[in-house]
């Protein structure tokens, strides 16, 4: 039995507490290094997780990483992880969003530094803890685990308006947590009725009878927690208020990894759980996604708040993202679990740049910028990038997973799908606007001419994030192929079968209708 | 001499008390009885645990007035393990408040005679004594600081809706004495499971009945009978609310659980007592929770708390029938004991001197002045909310588990609910030390006692460790790791006795109808 | 021969006038004497209840709650001492009413 | 053929110049002087001539391979029944429009060289062109459907780069996001367009995105259902190739630098939504509707570019307006099923437009970036070079013979009559009526008459040669490319004839016909086509004449606010009006407003916040109940044990 | 004995207690208490409870009413420190409401209490008779032997509780603590 999740999930937890435990609350330098160290070893020890996920055919899970062990025996409650395609690079994605995120923060947290960065560390530790989970009880201890240190990073270290963040981000999160417990206790008693003994292993739930009343409650309370952290709408105000008022670096860990575990946990549980129930309900679902993607769109349109537009940005393509989770044709799923890495880079990146235009200006309401792009030639490069790559340019990271998504979603609403489609032409608004009442124009502002352009540091945070953005962009495939197998195990649970292969093409090139005899039946040439 | 073995526990305890009394007349150090106290505590623990694992069924001996089981022990152990967390609550606490008494243990000890008796006991009366004895002796503490009103007039609310109470108590003694000849509880759920009895349909016995209820349910503090809880925890020094919040309550419980274990025995008794606690269960939990949230004073706020908290209890009591609700509800006063404690010993410690810092707002921002009573309330708030890796949450989870088993989905959903609206409050708990900014009217000394960290550290440890449900492994820490483990067994000792009963009946089967519909307590 | 109910109504009633002087009174100390008629009252029940079973049980209950009783009363005394004491020095008049104390509330 | 990788090396030169001119102008930043101009100049133009060797290469293979060369480079994304490899196809279709793409995009960015020598941000300005070649072959080369989109967004992205390239203006910026929106509206379009089709084609078993295998088995598509992909596809290409009512961009993207509107806004980006529909040729054979409904658009566009176009007085926004109508009829034309004549169009427009707009740079270079008319007049004694070959090219535009223009527009002209759709035929006709007018027009405001800025006069003079060379090699194919697309009186199409393999042949002729039959169609079709060719002369010449008449004359032209017809006309018909009204305001003053201070903070949050203020007012009310009093709280009690007795013993009778 | 002798003593009982609680002053309030005691002391007897109703006159009207006697003595109660009740009467009406719904109950519940008892000759048969031909049931030896061979328990734990009650006076007493 390996120990490697462990090590991935423990040590971040322990080095976390450690930090917090072991430093004086006027040392800054302690926690600093101790946090950036771990989170750098934390990151390339997930490294390791490629060597199975990119080996080619490994099968449906990486049974090499697979530890499982009884915790409450007398309740079938299991430690038990595992990793598959859709959590191995998400895991990653946590790894290095918690390494930038630490960097990020390196001078904007002048107090309580022990407290910040211990609890950047437990948080990562703990969404690690999420994805590996393959027992719903782990699951469950560890997704509440992971709102302590997030709550402490906003309430403690958010802006003025943080009192009303933390408790709107509680009250929310809370509700959920609380609705999953009954949903957890209630597939836990079913699998005792159904099979006699407790147990809440994925593998004993997936596939349970149940009674089929009692079971479309129990999927809307898991939907509804994992909904309210994805955002979606109408459960998403918490979003904007809490990115808003987090420090951008915990905004950034947020956004990237923490609102995309609720669609993983709908992938993971409460879609595949509750087929039958999740094939009633999802057209339901999957039009207020397409809700929120149009509604929050606008929202972004009318913000003056940096900060806010680019959280309703974020509220409009988790939209996208539910979409393709409520969705049950290959390409959306694959694009969904695709968009939860290709989105994290770029929202990510773009908070890490708000970031940046607030610790320069003091300000990120968009009316205190304005031609910045002469000033900060280079941030202006890089936010230009980002930017792009936030309205779904080919190319670049968030296109695959979300032309994946619609693509996919056509199929079984092309209605809804054409509705999220038109945020291609919403989310460039808002964001091109953006950007040019940010960063084009004249300077006509004092503040704005004096500021600095990107240093170093910041330069090398991005650098891997760009180069993120355009790789899984250029060339995603070997990441859409470790995610398939997990796909298709998935669709099988709905008694989906995967599209036929593309046919080879069942009669050769034909000649057009007025085509000329002599270039007819002529194959082109080809070479691979 | 062996016969009376099961006895030793509460002799030794008694014992202890005495000599406390003597040590408070005598040792003008008062510390010292405290220490000894705790020592005495310790040793009694100690034999508990022993004789629970060597003691084989239960034990009824001097004419069945005396029955000592699995269960008995259980609650011995929980006991002994409030008593010497209250004392080192209590001793850094009394010192500041120069109120460093000898009769405080003693009476702190004397109570828990009273409640040793009221679960080494199937006799009514029996029980009805150990009750008073606690109460006296619990009436006495809560005015411990005698010249101050507040803690005066608790003391007043608390005597005399006690003894209004205790009456009732005791009429509905009287009344089950004229229905059904014995206040044994053993013998009076034989009458009711034997063949042709009439004594379940006999009204002066379902008065009887109610009127005790009536009496557990003040103690216990459920809607309508917990008026008095708030004003009294408010008046109350610190360590006397944390003992009665914990060790009362369990009390009161224990005694519940026993009462409605027999009742379940009969089908009209069943329906009677399941459609009372069911809507008992709904009202307590909503009042407790409602009104927690508009409190301002901190022990009053965990009042209502521990009201809302008695409406959790009471869907496990009502899950009873079903396997493990037994055990969901002995755990889950573990685990609020627990907790209560150690948020307790962090208002103790913070409120200053006479408790004059109590309100919530006198903890802003503390969490950064002493870390270790930020961390241990933060955890003991998570506790009470339910949160994952505490208690707590297991708990809570255990409780719904049974509940959900036994068909009370909708008590769940209530619950959930509940528990819901109760995260509000018992955040703003922990907002209010971590966010707020230091207030400066804050009274508490810059140092914190060794007492004091001990208390602290030890709940903290023992809330988390207890979450992590790692039950298994080898205690580190005394009488906690055990309970869980033990409970279940326990609780099959009690749930089996009117089963025993009725298999050693005169008559074999059950010939009336109804109690066929009705399910054994334990599978 | 007269019948057992006929004690136990007159034990119920007793309680019951307990009861109401419970509720009905200000004055501590009726309040205390209250529920020392409510406590014979129970123990009045006990004796009709023990006569009419040929049990001693009864006799011994009564007993036993004429202790608790003593020692109650001991304790209450005390208490409404002590009150009466401290509360008196402050409050000018009505020390003895059982409104004076609800400085506790909401 | 073993040099098929060569198609993947097409785009690959300019992204390289593209990626290294990037890393050059980011790590240059703030360093003075900037780096070597030189240096920059000779990497920006290695790449599209680079390109262009390879691309001739591949062009001259295809005549012995008409179906083309194929090279898969890499996957780009496979899932389940949807595979989309990063694979190039050089085919006749794609071939002559990578010989458009390289040809004028290596004379532009020569001329850039001297045009924009002097510019801030040079190693930008060529990062960018160079990045918009890449993205253009890609568009053209790319396989399959996404693949095309990848190029399609990728160019759309470099124009809303390029537009904006003067950045610290605000209107240019502006326009810059116009643009981009107003093709992201096409795009949706497009994307809809491709998932319908996709799925439909799926439910029959056959999953592909690939243009080949989809024009295999066209046929299997219904001819409604055609209709509908085909429209939606179209979508794509009216904002791509503005037409009406996604034309509005393309004016204002003439605050991009001149070569950029040369390159991008009329030789090739905007091309490429004629290239899309004559890629899609097999869908749309199946849906004749749909072609109809490109013809109508297509015209329509055409005449209301034109009466635009006659009202400007920005030189740029004159080109930019016959670009628009320009791209009318070649949607006109790719509409009635004549793709050849379409792309004929577009193969000469690109040389004759890029020669207009260079020639425009010329002039605004000479003029010192003035782009009003009103301040020109007279420059053909300062720019008797430019105002030459501007000249070549307003003739060819205006559609005389023997110029390029001549031809297309003829084929054009005539596949309208051709399918019957004789109005469109007339329309087609004024418009080139219309259209000689505003070219001369221009022509004739721009180099004769009077100097109307005597200051800016004095200083006018020819650019470099390395500005001029470009313009004398695009006149020169001006004058010349019109040949290969003869009509069939004067020996037939050699272009349409190359082009059959890949979009089919538009039969003149029916089909059924043989021996004498056959032979007086022919006479009959030629003696039409003469006919027809007379005509559009003829509109061609009174265009001429009229602009002589009303501007070559005057020694002043009378400039200022046109009224009534004129008016709606120069306000561009008030589609930029109505669409503020009707679209951009709305959304953030109507649905943006509401949704940021109506709906989160009062209706969501209402109920987030609400439920915990009410749950908090209620506590705070209920508290009230605990009195404090002990009689209180023993009558609760009782009351409570009351309730319980009397419910029990009411309920259950004993 | 005379059924009307119950009749009178519980007449004189429930009197006598109602008195109690009507009064204002503590002291007759207290002398009404052990007239009521008395009274029932008396029906004790009636029930064959001789030891209980002596230790109802010893105790219980005799030592607890004295003490009782002697603390309001002993605080030396004012007349302005006895609660106005201006609304006394409303308030014990309320009081008797409560009561009296209780009472009616508890009568509607307890009359059908009404087995037959067990006979005279039946407890002199258990228990034995005395001299004088009355039985021992509820003598002092009966009982004592019942308290300390069954109840042995109860009465440990009432001897801690009363050294509960004895240490808790001491607290609550005492001067200074």
């Amino acid at each position: 039995m390996s120990f490697f999740l462990t090590l991935l999930i423990a040590f971040p937890l322990l080095a976390g507490l450690a930090v917090m435990v072991f430093s004086s609350p006027d040392d800054g330098d302690f926690p600093r290094w101790g946090a950036l160290v771990a989170a750098v070893v934390n990151t390339c020890a997930s490294l390791g997780l490629l060597s199975g996920a990119l080996a080619g055919e490994h099968g449906w899970l990486l049974r090499s990483f697979e530890e499982k062990r009884a915790w409450v025996e007398a309740f079938g409650i299991h430690y038990w992880l595992r990793v598959d395609g859709f959590s191995t690079f998400l895991i990653l994605l946590t790894t290095v969003a918690t390494s930038v995120a630490v960097a990020a923060s390196w001078n904007s947290v002048k107090s309580r530094a022990h407290i910040y960065f211990g609890s950047i560390l437990v948080l990562s530790g703990a969404m690690i803890g999420v994805l590996a989970s393959a027992d719903l009880f782990l699951f469950y201890v560890f997704w509440e685990i992971m709102l302590l240190p997030a709550l402490f990073l906003l309430g403690i270290f958010g802006g003025s308006l943080r009192r009303d963040a933390l408790y709107k981000f509680v009250i929310y999160t809370m509700v959920g947590s609380l609705l999953m417990l009954v949903g957890v206790v209630f597939l836990g008693a079913q699998h005792l009725a159904a099979r006699g003994t407790w147990d809440f292993g994925f593998d004993a739930l997936y596939g349970l009878p149940l009674s089929p009343g009692a079971a479309s409650w129990a999927f809307l309370a898991f939907v509804a927690a994992f909904a309210i952290k994805a955002a979606l709408f109408p459960f998403h105000t918490w979003l904007p208020t809490a990115y808003s008022q987090a420090p951008m670096p915990v905004t950034f860990l947020l956004s990237a990894v923490m609102a995309k575990l609720g669609v993983y946990g709908l992938l993971r549980i409460a879609m595949p759980m509750f087929p039958d129930a999740a094939q009633t309900a999802a057209p339901y679902l999957a039009a207020l996604a397409v809700a929120g993607v149009i509604y929050a769109a606008f929202a972004a349109l009318a913000q003056d708040d940096a900060k806010l537009l680019v959280a309703y940005a974020s509220v409009s393509h988790l939209g996208v993202i539910l979409l393709g989770a409520f969705s049950f044709s290959q390409q959306a799923v694959v694009g969904t679990v695709f968009h939860l890495i290709g989105h994290a880079v770029t929202t990510g990146a773009l908070f890490l740049l708000v970031g940046f235009m607030a610790e320069r200006r003091g300000s990120t309401l968009i009316s205190d910028w304005g031609g910045a792009a002469r000033v900060m030639p280079v941030f202006a490069t890089f936010f230009m990038l980002m930017m792009l790559a936030a309205v779904g340019l080919p190319g670049l990271s968030a296109f695959v997973g979300e032309f994946l998504i619609l693509f996919g979603a056509f199929r079984d609403y092309a209605v809804l799908a054409a509705l999220a489609a038109t945020s291609i032409i919403l989310g460039a608004a808002y964001m091109l606007w953006w950007y040019q009442r940010t960063m084009f124009g004249a300077v006509t502002q004092p503040e704005v001419a004096r500021l600095k352009d990107l240093t170093l540091r910041e330069g090398a945070l991005l650098l891997p994030i760009m180069l993120a953005v355009i790789g899984l962009g250029v060339y995603p495939q070997p990441v859409v192929s470790a995610i398939t197998p997990a796909s298709v195990q998935y669709l099988a649970r709905f008694g989906v079968e995967p599209d036929k292969s593309p046919t080879a093409s069942p009669k050769n090139l034909e000649p057009l209708r007025h085509q000329s005899r002599e270039h007819a039946h002529q194959e082109p040439v080809t070479s691979h | 001499m062996l016969t009376y073995a099961p006895l030793f526990p509460v002799i030794l305890l008694t014992l202890v008390a005495l000599v406390a009394m003597l040590m408070s007349a005598l040792v003008r150090d008062a510390s010292r009885t405290g220490v000894f106290s705790a020592v005495g505590l310790l040793f009694v623990m100690a034999l508990s645990l022993q004789q629970w694992g060597t003691q084989q069924g239960p034990a009824n001996i001097l004419g069945n007035a005396v029955t000592v089981d699995g269960y008995s022990y259980f609650f011995y152990v929980l006991f002994c393990l409030i008593g010497i967390v209250t004392v080192f609550i209590a001793m850094p606490h009394l010192e500041r408040e120069q109120a460093q008494r000898g009769e405080f243990y003693t009476l702190m000890l004397f109570s828990l005679v009273g409640m040793f008796v009221m679960v080494s006991s199937d006799d009514l009366m029996t029980l009805f004594l150990g009750f008073e004895t606690m109460s006296l002796a619990i009436y006495v503490l809560v005015g411990w600081r005698r010249h101050q009103l507040r803690s005066n007039e608790g003391v007043l609310k608390y005597f005399f809706l006690g003894s209004l109470a205790a009456a009732i108590f005791l009429y509905g003694i009287a009344l089950i004495y004229g229905s059904a000849g014995t206040v044994n509880l053993q013998s009076v759920a034989a009458l009711l499971t034997a063949p042709g009895s009439a004594l379940g349909v006999n009204g002066v016995f379902t008065v009887g009945v109610l009127l005790v209820l009536v009496g557990v349910g003040f103690k216990i503090a459920a809607v309508p009978f917990h008026m008095w809880t708030p004003d009294v925890y408010e008046g109350a020094p610190a360590p006397v609310t944390a003992f009665m919040a914990t060790a009362v309550k369990a009390a009161g419980f224990a005694l519940g659980i026993r009462l409605i274990a027999f009742l379940f025995e009969h089908q009209q008794l069943h329906d009677i007592a399941h459609i009372i606690l069911f809507y008992g269960a709904i009202l307590t939990m909503f009042v407790g929770n409602f009104f927690a949230l508009a409190q301002k004073n901190f022990k009053r706020m965990l009042a209502y708390s521990g009201i809302a908290h008695t409406g959790y209890l009471l869907v496990g009591m009502l899950a009873l029938p079903e396997a493990g609700a037994g055990t969901a509800v002995l755990y889950y006063l573990v685990a609020y004991a627990l907790t209560n404690l150690g948020a307790l010993a962090v208002a103790a410690f913070i409120s200053g001197r006479e408790e004059k810092f109590d309100n919530l707002e006198d903890f802003s921002g503390m969490a950064w002045r002493y870390p270790l009573a930020g961390i241990c309330m933060a955890v003991c708030m998570f506790s009470l909310i339910g949160f994952p890796l505490t208690a707590g949450f297991f708990g809570k989870y255990m409780l719904f588990a049974a509940a959900f088993k036994a068909n009370l989905a909708p008590l769940v959903v209530i619950a959930i609910v509940n528990s819901i609206l109760s995260v509000y409050y018992y955040l703003r708990v922990v907002v209010v030390m971590f966010v707020e900014p230091v207030a400066e009217n804050a009274a508490a000394p810059e140092t914190m006692p060794l007492a004091t960290k001990a208390v602290l550290a030890y709940t903290v440890a023992a809330v988390v460790w207890s979450g992590v449900g790692t039950f298994n492994v080898t205690p580190f820490f005394p009488g906690l790791v055990p309970l869980r483990a033990k409970a279940e067994a326990s609780m099959k000792a009690l749930t089996a006795i009117p089963q025993a009963r009725v298999s050693t009946g005169t008559v074999e089967g059950k010939s009336s109808a109804p109690l066929q519909a009705n399910a054994p307590l334990i599978h | 021969m007269i019948p057992t109910h006929h004690f136990l109504i007159v034990s119920a009633a007793l309680f019951s006038i307990g009861l109401a002087g419970f509720i009905g009174r200000r004055n501590l100390f009726i309040i205390f004497m209250s529920v020392e008629l409510m406590l014979n009252g129970v123990n009045l029940s006990f004796l009709a209840f023990a006569r009419h079973l040929g049990d001693l049980g009864g006799h011994v209950f009564t007993f036993l709650v004429i202790a608790l009783a003593a020692a109650e009363a001991a304790i209450g005394l005390a208490i409404v001492i002590l009150i009466f004491k401290n509360a008196g020095a402050a409050a000018q008049s009505d020390a003895l009413s059982v409104d004076q104390y609800q400085a506790l509330k909401h | 053929m073993t040099s098929s990788y060569l198609v993947s090396l097409v785009p690959l030169f300019p992204l390289l110049g593209a990626i290294l001119l990037g890393l050059i102008a980011l790590f240059s930043v703030g360093s003075g002087e900037g780096p070597n101009r030189r240096l920059v100049g000779l990497i920006a133009c290695l790449g599209p001539i680079l390109s262009l060797v390879v691309a001739t290469r591949l062009f001259l293979g295809l005549y012995d391979h008409p179906q083309g060369y194929v090279h898969t480079a890499f996957t780009w994304f496979s899932v389940g029944s949807l595979h989309v490899p990063a694979e190039f196809w050089a085919d006749r279709l794609s071939g002559v429009m990578i010989m458009v793409v390289t040809f004028v995009g290596s004379l532009i960015h020569i001329y850039s060289v001297g045009y924009m020598g002097h510019e801030r941000g040079f190693t930008r300005f060529f990062a960018y062109l160079n990045l918009f070649t890449f993205s253009m072959l890609v568009l053209v080369l790319g396989k399959n459907v996404p693949l095309m989109f990848l190029g399609w967004e990728g160019v759309g992205a470099c124009s809303y780069l390029l537009i904006g390239y003067y950045f610290t203006e605000s209107e240019k910026a502006l326009a810059a996001n116009k643009a981009f929106i107003v093709n992201r509206v096409g795009d949706f379009g497009f994307l809809l367009g491709l998932f319908t089709l996709f799925w439909y084609l799926g439910s029959k078993g056959v999953w592909t995105v690939d243009f080949a295998t989809i024009r295999a088995h066209a046929d299997l598509i219904t001819p409604a259902m055609a209709g509908v992909i085909g429209m939606l596809l179209f979508v794509g290409a009216m904002g791509k190739s503005a037409q009406i009512p996604l034309h509005t961009w393309l004016a204002d993207a003439m605050a991009g630098p001149t070569p950029v509107s040369a390159l991008i806004h009329a030789a090739t980006m905007v091309t490429a939504g004629v290239y899309m529909v004559a890629r899609m040729a097999a869908v749309y054979g199946v849906a004749p509707a749909a072609g109809h409904f490109i013809a109508i658009v297509g015209m329509c566009t055409a005449i209301l570019a034109a009466t635009i176009a006659i009202t400007q007085h920005n030189i740029k926004k004159v080109l930019a307006y016959s670009t628009v109508s320009q791209l009318g009829y070649m949607f006109a034309a790719v509409g009635a099923g004549a793709y050849a004549a379409g792309v004929f169009h577009l193969f000469t427009h690109a040389f004759f437009k890029a020669l207009l707009f260079l020639g425009a740079g010329a002039v605004i270079h000479a003029m010192h970036h003035e782009e009003e008319m009103d301040r020109y007049g007279g420059l053909i004694r300062k720019l008797p070079f430019t105002g030459g070959v501007m000249l070549i090219a307003c003739v060819a535009i205006a559609g005389l013979p023997p110029l390029a223009g001549f031809f297309s527009k003829d084929a054009i002209l005539f596949a309208q009559w051709e399918s019957g759709w004789y109005w469109l035929y007339a329309v087609g006709l004024f418009t080139s009526f219309l259209t000689a007018f505003y070219m001369f027009r221009m022509w004739f405001l721009t180099f004769t008459g009077r100097p109307r800025d005597a200051q800016l006069f004095s200083h006018a003079h020819e650019g470099p040669a390395v500005m001029n060379g470009p313009l004398l090699v695009l006149a020169a194919g001006t004058v010349t490319v019109g040949f290969l697309g003869l009509p069939e009186a004067l020996g037939g199409s050699a272009f349409a004839h190359w082009l059959a393999p890949a979009v089919g042949e538009h039969a003149h002729l029916p089909a059924d016909l043989s021996g004498g039959a056959l032979a007086a169609a022919k006479v009959a079709l030629h003696r039409s086509e003469w006919l027809f060719a007379s005509f559009a002369v003829v509109a061609g010449g009174l265009g001429i004449l009229f602009a002589w008449l009303k501007h070559g004359t005057h020694v002043l032209p009378v400039f200022g606010q046109a009224s009534g017809l004129f008016g709606v006309f120069q306000n561009k018909w008030y589609f930029d009006h109505v669409y503020d009204a009707l679209f951009v305001k709305p959304s953030i003053h109507l649905l943006g407003w509401g949704t940021r201070h109506v709906v989160d903070p009062f209706i969501i949050d209402g109920v987030v916040r609400g439920v915990p203020r009410l749950y908090g007012a209620f506590a705070d009310t209920i508290r009230l109940l605990q009195t404090g009093a002990v009689r209180v709280y023993a009558y609760v009690l009782l009351v409570g044990m009351l309730a319980l007795l009397s419910f029990v013993l009411t309920k259950w009778s004993f | 004995m005379h059924p009307a002798f119950f009749y009178l003593l519980s007449f004189v009982a429930i009197a006598a207690a109602l008195a109690m609680v009507t009064q204002r002053h503590p002291l007759p309030a207290a002398f009404a208490l052990v007239l009521s005691f008395l009274g029932l002391a008396g029906v004790y007897a009636l029930l064959v409870a001789p030891l209980m109703a002596i230790l109802q006159i010893l105790v219980y009207a005799g030592a607890i009413m004295a003490l009782v006697v002697f603390v309001i003595m002993l605080l030396n109660v004012r007349d302005e420190d006895l609660p106005r009740e201006p609304g006394m009467p409303w308030q014990l009406g309320a009081g008797f409401a409560v009561g009296g719904v209780f009472f009616a109950m508890m009568v509607d519940v307890l009359s059908k209490y009404n087995s037959s008892p067990v006979t005279v000759s039946e407890l002199s048969r258990a228990y034995g008779t005395s001299a004088t031909g009355e039985p021992l049931f509820g003598g002092i030896a009966t009982v004592g032997q019942v308290l300390f061979l069954k109840y042995t328990f109860p009465f440990e734990v009432i001897s801690v509780l009363l050294t509960v009650a004895v240490v808790g006076v001491v607290v609550l007493a005492k001067r200074r603590i």
